[in-house]
């Protein structure tokens, strides 16, 4: 007879992200071991830090991804959000010198219209993903740079609004506690209600999902849209805590990594797999390989030469543990 | 369809002058999107207005050297009266200001310049070399600490609009002989990333003397590490680039020593003008060097950074006349 | 050939009339009418490519005629989408099946009709996916049909378990209205037996009405009442089954592929 | 009776590629009559300059999409070849002082290494190619930073080098040439060899492929290397044009444009189809927006702006004329 | 049960020897042992995920089985790959096809035996379209298939028409040892015969062996000498057809489900 805890071992072996786990612990683990620093509040605050836009930007391409879209142009919704923010809020005539939640809620409201913009093209028109957004990324880019004429602004906001996204609350950063609670809400969604399965089938068989009746298309917006949100939100938060909203920020960089980190986490970029949970522990190496590496003192010229062989390394174990791991259940044969 | 420009199209000349064609000068950069290049349009923007003439912002987004020779050859074909470019490769650029020139286009190097000696025939360079800025900054290193470990932050390694930077501090700091261990750190290209990786990287060696950097984003980061763990307390030195509110607000506040001005509106200001003397005394004035100098903004002489946001460092579009008090 | 409804169409639950469709130059369907009785189980035979599967995907909304009239239940509707096909009460068994293979079986099974998680009456935006592996399981075991694990993704599975999977779908679906595009051509003798039975099942008790398309034409005769058979996109004869037999539909559609041969 | 003419340009039309031809002619009349400049023969000498670099890599990378993988690293190949190439040649202790044909020899090799990696560590050890190629995007880029400690040198060669690699043959830039010698031939290589017909099984199904005898796993390498060769012949001859040779020269941006002119000529990211000359027709695209806008004196500010929408418009242009194209031939349904 | 080669070992084309073969919990071949003998016609009946596609998947080399031994022409291989088998003559039509959707009916029906153009007896690189589109034309009208156009994309064709091509690639490939995984699954009665027609006469050449896996036991006794049934993944019948009737074979098939009705 095996006991509860083996049997909650299995449970959570037999799960997608059990390997990414392992890896992501071994790094940790790693790199407690080669320098005192790192073991430390401070550098657990500053993955925090780190990890937080990556993470959610990351939930929504894991969405996109799964069901068998692209965003390319997130990364400036991410700058975009906050500029809007800066011109609702803004004493005239910069700005409309409104206060602050409507600067969020506009701010927002514009990066859902962007990511309703990437559906529509996407599905109605039949533009691939890949250059609807890519097109999207220079568009917003020139708008970005107009709207701040190249230039950057300090963040606005009061001490209330600093605290709900840009304060300690609870020793970390709220950003990332932000963050945390979406990947916890989207993993919900994703496995526990009907957008998810739906999601699942777009991306899987889009074909036969339309013959089951799934409107692929509405659920092909949806999550372009949210993507986007998530985007615009990761903004405002990241703006607050550097306290200034630059509009070259985020950009392709934070894309690339947020797409990276789905994959790492075990989304497909063919479509029809993939779990938030997964993305975020993404997240999470290449947090920890980033910092880590900082910490130890990479120099400047050695540092991408590393980050390269690392996260090749990582890759390589993860999906190594998950074949031995796919060996003790069923698996996908050969 | 054209970036600035303008100023009134009078039909009679500007000034004393006669009437000239709206001349088009082509200003070809390496980091277009730059903020710190931002004065450097108003600067050249102003220049236009006064003396009538219009120009195209151009380049490459992020030191593409092929997408700039691209640029330059397309103004050259486009028909420029005159072209202004960084020169931030010592070789790619001699053909084509050489096609220039042969067409009959004043060609002046602005902010980047070939090294000494180098065959390129561009008539003057007009900023401040990127690798002696950085010298000027090595030596204030070397003022502010005797010895000991010091990082020098840099977002992008390579960059030729940064690399040059951090290349001219290492050789000041090694030419002073001072037993002074200065390492560079890469930050990475967004500012998110980049206070992060420096907060760590301090994490990972609390015995720096000193932590400098050659990028607007790496310096705000500096600054804001130098605040979060009042580092200025346990007597640790921190300077870097540009001008961005916060490390202006932070420098006032005392937590950062220095940040250097490279005066960018003079940049494109000179320029300007000096491509419009040399086309209306047909040649007869020829563009001179001109060092457009660095200021040092310290917690002395910040307040004026402060309190105007002006043309003059970009922190405003709007015209303004900023009085002494 | 096809006079539809003749006489008694008010107790056609679908009627089609003279649709046409063309890919590009292939001419799939021309000018196809055709009725179902309600409780009726209307057999559809007919070449490969005569045309069968486009007139199922037609009626399910899933393709637009370029032209004709569909009827269901007496009144004209233009199809927009398969959902609103279902909205109608019409479901259907794709002869692709319409898996998704990286999914659960009972997700397949369930999909586009989850059941919901309640708390005292109100149901939770969330998914019952307890209920659905228990149904699931039911629904397969009750077809014969041996599945490892309704966990399974069916990326896994065997080629009949798969098709079983599509057929349980909508045979257990709560529609009036079915179509079934060859429901048996992966189905072992036993697995097969046991949906006929179940679709005999459900005629006897006269709420369900099926078009079903089948190539083996013992299977017609076991379950159908009356049959159509579609040649080069035209329906060619409409006969109950108790007029004629697998010897007649056989040599009808064998004689043209002797002409063929001779000529 | 149809006439031969018609029936020639019926044929024409129902090539793939016929939509984005049509688009590429309509903005190239378009700048044409905006600007005389533009249609003078060094505007053309322009846009072929523009064009050979990208055009050369999204050859290799209209290959990879097409049997299902990707590779984000050849931009970083596009630096590595030429400072292989400098290493070799340089005098001592700079380099081994070697003759310049091995400079370029060896360079291709290491491009060709590169290539093998990629593709060894994606089919063997089962790593997405997104993540591989990312890896070695970072190892890259530290490696050529290290082998220039972050300067850029000389472009080695002597005369016949140049011509060959870097002059002006036949009125245009020789590099343009080789790229569309290159096309030439992977179009027939796709088209009419086994090598084209198994790279598409691969992509479009890819167990059918392995059930059907085809090896998968070699396909895929083998298009690795093509396309990592590629990107490091065009570095070379790129390199020779600009005459000095650059760390950070290509990298993602390169990359980009070539992946985006492959999907705008048609070539699914989800693998599959896709055809060489659209990629080319793609580049062309790409190259006429930028020179022609920049021809029209647009500033960079409303550069990125114009161009987004630019992007979209041509797209959305090109989807519409392949539907209505469709509609005439035998096509996909709805 | 199955004694393997009963004596006349020396003739058989294919002996498989004690094969297992799990995927994770699911056990779906337990020490099978088959042989098919030179020129001979086997086929293969039982329910859905007994394991047959399995057993065939391993026999042509796709999946490697935990355990057991092959033999082909009497010497034991260990077979790497599908080209390794078929190197060795042995061709497969899969249950799932292996068809690439996007690509035209003649690049599928040469998947991976392209006909390359030649000139002057020497054979060029480049493929020999032209001879491809004529002889998949040649091929499709003699299976009796209306198929619109060699060029059109596999995606665009009927579930029959896309099953024909596969066997087609298979029935007309030089090869010895034929595989075909339910090769009348969606063919219609008339395609179904002609196929039939053809495998009669392939046997009746003596030059070509089958494994047939079939559903229809009709067919079953068309064509094949020898059956085995396979259930739960073991063999439990292995008998000449001109010794068993479709009475028995259905008999032996649906006892087991009565008893599961029953109990
Ligand atoms: N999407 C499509 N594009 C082009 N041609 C199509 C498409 N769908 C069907 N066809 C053609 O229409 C004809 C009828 O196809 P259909 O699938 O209805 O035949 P079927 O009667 O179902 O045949 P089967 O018994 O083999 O399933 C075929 O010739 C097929 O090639
Ligand atoms: N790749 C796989 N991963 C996990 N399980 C598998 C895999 N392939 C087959 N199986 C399981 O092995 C068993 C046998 O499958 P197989 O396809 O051989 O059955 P079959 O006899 O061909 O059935 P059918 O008549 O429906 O085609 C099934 O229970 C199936 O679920
Ligand atoms: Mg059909
Ligand atoms: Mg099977």
């Amino acid at each position: 007879m095996r006991g509860l805890g083996w049997r909650a071992l299995e449970a959570f072996g037999n799960r997608r992200e059990a390997s990414i786990f392992v890896v992501a612990v071994g790094l940790i683990i790693y790199f407690s071991l080669r320098s005192s620093a790192f073991y430390s509040s401070a550098t657990i605050k500053n993955i925090a830090e780190y990890m937080a836009p990556i993470a959610l930007i990351a939930c929504g391409e894991v969405m996109l991804l799964i069901c068998g879209e692209i965003d390319l142009s997130v990364g400036r919704v991410f700058a975009l959000t906050p500029i809007i923010m800066y011109l609702t809020t803004a004493p005239e005539p910069d700005g409309l010198g409104l206060p602050i939640w409507l600067g969020v809620i506009f701010g927002l409201l514009a990066a859902a219209a962007v990511g309703l913009a990437n559906g529509v093209i996407t599905t109605y028109l039949g533009v691939p993903s890949f250059i609807t957004t890519l097109g999207m990324l220079f568009f917003l880019n020139g708008i970005n740079l107009r709207a701040l004429h190249g230039f950057q602004v300090e963040t606005p906001g009061g001490s209330t609004f600093r605290k709900i996204f840009g304060g300690y609350p609870l020793w970390l950063n709220s950003e990332f506690w932000w963050a945390l609670a979406i990947v916890i809400v989207l993993q919900i969604v994703l496995v526990w209600t009907r957008w998810g399965v739906h999601t699942v089938a777009t991306g899987g068989n889009p074909i036969g999902a339309r013959e089951s009746g799934v409107n692929v298309r509405r659920v092909k917006i949806g999550n372009f849209v949210l993507c986007s949100m998530l985007g615009g939100f990761a903004g405002i938060m990241d703006s607050t805590r550097i306290t200034s909203i630059l509009p070259l920020q985020g950009g392709t960089d934070i894309m690339f990594l947020a797409v990276a980190a789905a994959v790492i986490g075990g989304t497909s970029l063919m479509g029809g797999s993939g779990t938030i949970i997964g993305g975020f522990l993404g997240v999470l190496v290449l947090a920890v390989l980033n910092i880590g590496f900082t910490i130890l003192g990479v120099s400047a010229f050695n540092f991408d030469l590393i980050i390269g062989i690392a996260i090749l390394g990582a890759m390589i174990l993860n999906v190594q543990i998950q074949r031995l791991k796919n060996l003790g259940q069923i698996g996908r044969g050969r | 369809a054209c970036g600035g420009g303008g100023g009134n199209s009078s039909s009679s000349g500007v000034g004393n002058y006669p009437e000239t064609p709206k001349w088009k000068w082509v200003f070809v950069n390496h980091v277009t999107t730059n903020p710190f290049f931002v004065p450097t349009q108003y600067g050249i923007e102003d220049a236009g207005a006064i003396f009538n003439t219009q120009h195209q912002w151009t380049g490459s987004e992020n030191s593409d050297v092929g997408q700039m020779v691209s640029a330059m050859n397309t103004a050259i074909s486009s028909g420029a009266d005159g072209i202004a470019v960084c020169l931030i490769d010592a070789k790619a650029f001699n053909e084509p200001t050489k096609k220039a020139l042969d067409a009959g286009i004043p060609v002046i190097a602005y902010n980047a310049d070939v090294p000494p000696g180098t065959p390129n025939e561009r008539l003057a360079y007009i900023g401040q070399d990127l690798f002696v800025s950085g010298q000027k900054m090595g030596e204030r290193i070397v003022e502010l600490i005797p010895s000991g470990d010091v990082a020098g932050f840099i977002a992008t390694p390579g960059s030729l609009n940064i690399q040059p930077r951090i290349d001219g501090a290492k050789q000041a700091i090694k030419d002073s002989g001072k037993p002074i261990n200065f390492t560079q750190v890469a930050t990475g290209a967004d500012t998110a990333g980049e206070l992060s990786k420096i907060d760590a990287y301090y994490q990972g060696h609390k015995n720096l003397k000193g932590m400098f950097a050659v990028d607007a984003g790496s310096t705000q980061g500096v600054a804001q590490v130098m605040q979060k763990y009042n580092l200025p307390s346990k007597g640790i030195h921190g300077g870097g680039y540009d001008l961005l509110p916060t490390t202006l607000n932070l420098i006032n506040k005392g937590f950062l020593d220095f940040t250097i001005d490279q005066q960018p509106y003079q940049q494109g200001f000179y320029p300007a003008i000096q491509l419009f003397l040399y086309k209306i005394s047909g040649g007869l004035m020829a563009p001179s060097d001109t060092n457009t100098g660095l200021l040092f903004v310290t917690k002395d002489n910040v307040k004026p950074y402060l309190n105007t946001k002006t043309r003059y460092e970009g922190s405003a579009s709007s015209q303004q006349y900023v009085k002494t008090t | 050939m096809s006079e539809p409804g003749n006489g008694r169409e008010a107790d056609d639950v679908i009627r089609v009339e003279h649709i046409s469709k063309r890919f590009g130059a292939v001419r799939a369907l021309e000018d196809v009418s055709l009725h179902l009785k309600r409780s009726e189980v209307l057999g559809l035979i007919g070449d490969n490519g005569a045309g069968k599967s486009t007139l199922v995907k037609i009626i399910c909304g899933f393709q637009k005629p370029d032209s004709g009239k569909i009827f269901v239940n007496g009144e004209e509707v233009h199809l927009r989408s398969v959902q609103h096909a279902r909205s109608l009460g019409i479901d259907t068994v794709y002869q692709d099946l319409a898996l998704v293979p990286g999914m659960s079986v009972y997700h397949n099974m369930f999909l586009k009709r989850e059941l919901l998680g309640e708390v005292g009456g109100v149901s939770l935006p969330f998914l019952n996916n307890r209920d659905m592996r228990k149904r699931a399981r039911k629904h397969l075991d009750e077809m014969g049909v041996r599945i490892p694990d309704v966990d399974a993704e069916v990326a896994q599975l065997s080629g009949g378990q798969r098709q079983s999977i599509a057929v349980a779908r909508s045979v257990y679906s709560d529609a009036k209205i079915i179509l079934l595009d060859e429901p048996l051509a992966a189905m072992g003798v036993k697995e097969g037996a046991l949906i006929l039975d179940l679709i005999r099942k459900l005629r006897d008790q006269g709420e369900v009405s099926m078009i079903l398309i089948l190539h083996n034409y013992a299977h017609v005769f076991e379950v159908c009442d009356r049959v159509n058979l579609l040649q080069h996109g035209e329906i060619t004869l409409d006969k109950p089954t108790s007029e004629t037999s697998v010897e007649e539909l056989t040599e009808l559609v064998v004689r043209e592929y002797r002409q063929a041969a001779a000529g």
